[in-house]
């Protein structure tokens, strides 16, 4: 074991894992994060506290993944090239394993351009690739970037993001490939909506050996609206929604819009448990957290699968293990 | 120095661009008005050297009337001209359009094409 | 002025090995003026290349041609004649003249054989220094014409750092002045003092993204 | 013979020196064109051109720069012209008309009265409407007598300033004074047959042959930057062009 944590042992035993996601908040609100917790509880396997998200300040990443550990449940802490350089991240990194976060996403982030402090000055010291690389060799070879020596490594499960829908295409499995090398263990996708391109993409990794090396959780994000579909497929780069999703959803009643939306969701999480490469989802329902066990129900995906953890550390405080009884 | 010239090549270098060049040397009307343009000439109180069509038809305006039948030594002596006088920052005026900037640029490249440029950091400065 | 400096001989041959016919063009502009990449520079890393490959064994050829300038497409035309002879490109421009050679022929595999070091001052002849870091925001006004950015080797905006050596250098460099030394030093010397006393709030950064400069009297010709 | 040479020049040579002349500026002006070229959007001339997907179009070199090749309105086109006229006081103050005023307004006198003083002359006209059956509206011979003088004026000016600023005599030819003869012997002539000083037959001759000379000059010479002006004014982009620019050298 990498890590010793959930998601690792659930996705290692062979099980189609979830992940969701917890956007921390803005201000000292630990209610809120709470709340947000809540419903998220037994239905995902780790969820993903997102690193001031658009660019936009919240509540630390490693600070709101601590708050719902407590909760009981399984962070994916998420860390951005944007706001600090190769020291403060390997602090971070230490920090974190130090209060036993298991997992860590690994991404460039949003241009500050885009958040609430737009003339603020980008680190980017180093870049997603070579932070995977970085927390790899901070793992794997107990060293720092500079090189020396740490005592005691971290331990943690390297996650990366991977969109298979920007331009050029037909570089983005060699992207993929690329953080495959560099040492990531799981990839999250973007959210998918175009399934015949994300096809294309899947069947290009299996080819090139690269779901063997690597889980991918396959991005699902439920329509709200169809105003947020509309926004996805005309506003956000790298966003590719078929037209076809929208005539569906204006095709029903506006009450049952949201309810199409998560049947169209489910629908494509029956054709990811069947796709081969595909280990997992990585549900994204965004400021909907308190319909993801509606949706996992929908899906088929309870009850969440209980691994034995191998044993760690002995003073190992309690995983957050999910409350469900039985396995599959 | 006394290595000859190439004169071949500069008779060549003038052909290739002797439509658009000759142009602008049969245009120039000596009116006197590109002068205060010309940030060099008004430093140098007023210079006639520095005077962007004097620096013209100093350089390229004699090659072109020797037909590129050159020595070593004209080419020396167009140098500071074409290199020291003018520092191609293209902000000279022409009422009629000439592009002095494009005709001393192309008067340095036929003085590099013989070697003839500037080697040391004081002949910029 | 934009100051460059040779990339090192190994590094430029290492770029060059798989191409047989390469032109190495010089830049009679900034790199000409800082001695980096003008036409006798030019020449002097052929003939180097061409030692070392003649000691390596390679078939190459490396021909010269120096432009008058390389960011300004109005100086191209000798180029252009001659550019379809050759497999590979060396630029002895700075990172920009490296940039447009690239952008004006995009079939050509186009090499850099300059680092780009800054944009600075001649102090002396050969030796130059940085000055500007091109931030887009200039506060020279306030801080007696030297530039907390470029100088202090933190870009501290509102005084010196604990670090200051007795001497008034910088503790990142005993050879460098503190620029926040220097700056109370001469404020001080123009009893402009004030300037500094106040807290200068976190600056709004601009160089973040590509920038352009369209000057004013040109907004209607360029944009709408 | 002299009847003949008289005949020759008052006739068929007048129709060759107009030919010459409007043939000539045609040539010119096609030749201008032909040096210069149509700026590429990209700015980037010398680059193959590739296969433009119109849906895909990107602007990529200059960012904001290249945006827009929007199709402009004839007012639109006339924008710059129209703030140049309205910013012209700032301009002004960095133009010829501040920095050498006497050149300036002597400049602009000479090149209209250049045009006007024969367009508009009687005579001229007369001799018009003989060929064509109309004419154009004449300005009195006192105001004609009037505009020569203050012509031949400026062009005294052109030559003494030619012979005593260094800056000018620095660049001057002999051809330079060759040009000026040739634009100022068609007024002297001109004025003096108005006069009729000296013989007339002589003078007349001299006039009519020195004028056709000028018509056929113009387009092969320095004379040329009668259409040049403002080929480059309106086409090139520059500091000072009039409009768009969207030609380059």
């Amino acid at each position: 074991m990498k890590s010793g944590g959930n998601l690792e042992a659930v996705l290692k035993a062979g099980h189609f894992a979830i992940t969701g996601e917890l956007g921390p908040p803005r201000g000292t609100n630990v209610e809120v994060v709470m709340k947000k917790a809540q419903p998220l509880k037994g239905m995902v396997d780790a969820v993903n506290i997102t690193d001031n998200q658009t660019a936009v300040v919240r509540m630390s990443s490693w600070a709101t993944s601590l708050l719902v550990m407590k909760e009981g449940l399984e962070p994916n802490y998420q860390m951005v090239c944007r706001d600090r350089n190769r020291l403060a991240m390997q602090a971070d990194i230490l920090g974190a394993c130090a209060h036993k976060i298991p997992n860590m996403l690994c991404l460039s982030g949003d241009h500050q351009k885009f958040g609430d402090h737009p003339k603020s000055r980008g680190v980017f010291d180093i870049d997603s690739i070579q932070l995977i690389a970085m927390v790899k060799k901070m793992r794997d070879e107990g060293k720092f970037l500079g090189g020396e020596d740490i005592d005691v490594p971290p331990k943690i499960f390297i996650g990366a993001a991977a969109n298979p829908f920007g331009e050029p295409l037909e570089w983005r499995v060699h992207r993929l490939a690329k953080k495959v090398a560099a040492g990531a263990d799981f990839i999250q996708t973007q959210c998918i909506y175009n399934m015949k391109i994300f096809k294309q993409w899947i069947d290009q990794a299996n080819d090139m050996g690269l779901t063997e090396k690597v889980y991918v959780l396959a991005g699902v994000t439920p329509f709200k609206s169809l105003g947020m579909a509309r926004y996805m497929q005309k506003n956000v780069p790298g966003m590719d929604v078929p037209n076809h999703m929208i005539k569906r959803l204006k095709g029903v009643l506006k009450k049952q819009v949201a309810s199409e939306g998560i049947k169209i969701a489910c629908e494509q999480i029956e054709e990811f448990k069947e796709m081969q490469g595909v280990a997992g989802i990585h549900l994204m329902a965004i400021e909907w957290e308190h319909k993801v066990p509606q949706i996992v129900e929908q899906a088929k995906m309870l009850p969440r699968p209980q691994v034995p953890q191998e044993p760690q550390e002995p003073q190992e405080p309690q995983e957050p293990q999910e409350p469900q009884e039985a396995g599959e | 120095m006394s290595t000859p010239v190439n004169r071949d090549q500069i008779k060549r270098m003038l052909k290739a661009r002797k439509s658009r060049m000759k142009r602008y040397l049969s245009h120039c009307m000596h009116c006197g008005v590109c002068a205060e343009s010309c940030f060099l000439y008004m430093k140098n109180d007023k210079d006639p050297q520095y005077l962007p069509s004097y620096k013209v038809l100093n350089s390229l305006g004699k090659l072109y009337k020797k037909g590129g039948r050159v020595d070593r030594a004209f080419l020396l002596k167009i140098k500071p001209i074409v290199w020291k006088n003018c520092v191609l920052c293209r902000r000279c005026y022409c009422p009629v359009g000439v592009d002095v900037p494009a005709m001393i640029a192309f008067a340095r490249s036929i003085c590099r094409s013989q070697g003839v440029y500037p080697e040391e950091t004081q002949s910029w400065l | 002025m934009i100051v460059g400096e040779r990339k090192p001989l190994e590094e430029i041959a290492k770029m060059m090995q798989a191409y047989r016919k390469v032109l190495n063009i010089g830049c009679g502009g900034c790199t000409s003026m800082c001695l980096a990449g003008g036409q006798k520079e030019v020449s002097q890393l052929n003939r180097d290349l061409e030692n070392h490959f003649q000691d390596q064994g390679g078939d190459i050829r490396i021909h010269e041609l120096t432009i008058e300038r390389q960011c300004n497409a109005e100086f191209f035309a000798d180029l252009d004649e001659i550019i379809a002879n050759y497999d590979a490109v060396l630029s002895m421009a700075c990172g920009a003249g490296v940039q447009f050679v690239a952008d004006r022929y995009p079939h050509k595999p186009v090499f850099p054989s300059l680092n780009t070091t800054f944009v600075g001052i001649d102090r002396d002849v050969g030796w130059y220094e940085e000055n500007c870091r091109t931030c887009g925001d200039c506060v020279l006004g306030d801080t007696a014409g030297i530039c907390p950015v470029t100088r202090c080797a933190k870009s501290l905006f509102n005084g010196p750092c604990g670090g200051t050596r007795a001497d008034g250098t910088c503790e990142v460099d005993p050879d460098t002045p503190c620029a926040w030394y220097e700056i109370h030093k001469r404020l001080k010397g123009q009893d402009r003092l004030d300037l500094i006393m106040k807290v200068r709030p976190a600056r709004e950064w601009v160089n973040q993204t590509r920038r352009s400069v369209i000057q004013e009297p040109y907004k209607e010709r360029y944009t709408k | 013979m002299m009847a003949q040479f008289v005949l020759f020049i008052k006739g068929p040579m007048v129709w060759i020196a107009f030919g010459v002349f409007f043939g000539g500026l045609v040539v010119q002006a096609w030749r201008f064109i032909s040096v210069t070229r149509k700026k590429d959007p990209d700015y980037l001339p010398g680059a193959p051109k590739k296969k433009k997907n119109k849906k895909k179009k990107t602007k990529k070199t200059l960012g904001k720069a290249v945006a827009k090749p929007k199709r402009k309105g004839i007012m639109e086109r006339l924008q710059p012209l129209i703030r140049f006229a309205d910013k012209s006081y700032d301009n002004l103050e960095n133009s010829m008309f501040f920095t050498h005023p006497v050149v300036a307004v002597v400049s602009v006198i000479f090149h209209v009265f250049l045009f006007v003083t024969p367009i508009f002359l009687l005579a001229h006209n007369e001799l018009f409407r003989k060929a064509f059956g109309f004419s154009l509206p004449g300005l009195s011979d006192r105001t004609t007598d009037m505009l020569t003088i203050i012509f031949l004026m400026c062009g005294a000016f052109f030559l003494f300033r030619r012979i005593f600023t260094k800056r000018v005599r620095a660049i001057t030819t002999l051809y330079d004074y060759l040009v000026l003869l040739v634009t100022l012997t068609p007024f002297i002539t001109g004025f003096l047959a108005f006069r009729q000083w000296g013989d007339y037959q002589t003078v007349m001759i001299v006039h009519i042959v020195s004028g056709e000379l000028m018509l056929i000059f113009i387009p092969f010479s320095k004379l040329g930057h009668m259409i040049y002006f403002f080929l480059y004014r309106l086409l090139i982009g520059s500091e000072y062009s009039f409009g768009q620019g969207k030609r380059a050298w």
